[in-house]
């Protein structure tokens, strides 16, 4: 499950649904990871873009990856403004083992942070400025930047 | 023609051009210097799948998009 | 933080307390492990018994650890009879870094399941079996089987 | 004197023993077979504080726990 938020996430809410969800499912063990925005750099708020089409191809690849091992994945992510101490990023991993479960949402997040095609912007002074320096190229950069 | 979209903080419309390969488009993005800067840091999808390969074809009506560093989370 | 509770943990509203409570002193990751009991060898619950006095110290010493690292703990765990599909055990970790956030949950929920003074028992029939085959002896066990 | 307490599945009541160190205390635990066999997987409290050393001291009073194999979650 894949949910884009217009704004903040709604954490509480949205952990105890997911929980819920599997509780009867004889997963045995749920690991999540939540990102809220830190109060750095004097901003207001981070904002954020995110191209949908390619971040469903890119979850659906990961849901396979886990399927295969019996283990089950749910994402949301927020799109536009979300203030400060406020979240936009949650996900979910459900295994019947533990140890799948661990090294997978390492391994997950990990990925999503460098592969997944969602955007940053700092909002300082209601101005929307792209996080060029915490942002990463994804697998496979600068396939036209070659010269014949 | 072959349409050209530029993603996330690129902040530049869309553009046409006449190209049957991505060698093709990414020889005309490199004359326009706002554009070539990014190159070297942009993944490309054709029709919404990431491609690595720059003799890959194009067909009339395909979609190419420039995916520029990302940070989620 | 270390709760325990007399049967179920009571999930949803224990994560949305924790994550409540730390939303706003800017840890930017929290990750959480929840275990539920599996419906498997025909148990109708799992059931434990723990001993306080040295598991506040083994916590202790963890919240210590994360302490150094700028981060925080938060743990759950019943005693005595936790039916199938509900949860036994949950914890969080918060930090400002999401690699020491996912580094300490593997690592905290490893050493959990290996030196935390808990044992579990089958309830099979209403009657209450030591699960001897899936436990661990401590850290430093057979220090009185030694002769002279 | 002090006191032995059997932690977990061992179900044993707790016992009193003269001893001044934990040797002693193993020394006598391993006269009855039905504790004996719990002691090699046996994690060892002297006062509710783990202990490595089967040569830490025992004063009057103090309260040895035997920790058998644990399994949390």
């Amino acid at each position: 499950m894949l949910l884009i938020y217009d704004g903040p996430v709604e954490v509480p809410s949205l952990l105890a649904q997911w929980y819920d969800a599997e509780r009867e499912r004889n997963y045995g063990a749920m690991v999540t990871f939540v990102g809220t925005i830190r109060d750095e750099g004097g901003i207001e708020a981070l904002s954020f873009d995110i191209y949908r089409p390619v971040l469903e191809r890119w979850f659906e690849g990961w849901q396979k990856k886990l399927a295969e091992q019996n283990a089950l994945l749910a994402m949301a992510h927020s799109r536009g403004d979300v203030p400060v101490h406020q979240s936009s990023f949650a996900c979910a991993i459900f295994s019947p083992k533990r140890r799948v479960a661990l090294e997978m949402l390492d391994a997950f997040v990990e990925d999503f942070k460098a592969n997944a095609p969602i955007w940053k912007y700092d909002v300082i002074d209601g101005r929307r400025l792209y996080a060029a320096d915490r942002s990463t190229p994804m697998e496979g950069s600068g396939l036209l930047s070659a010269k014949e | 023609m072959v349409t050209v979209e530029f993603l996330g903080p690129i902040g530049k419309e869309p553009v046409t051009l006449k190209a049957d390969s991505l060698k093709e488009v990414a020889r005309q993005l490199q004359q326009d210097p706002d554009i070539a800067k990014w190159l070297p840091q942009c993944a490309v999808a054709v029709n919404d799948t990431l491609v690595k390969d720059p003799d890959t074809p194009l067909k009339e009506g395909d979609r190419v998009s420039l995916l520029p560093p990302v940070c989620g989370g």
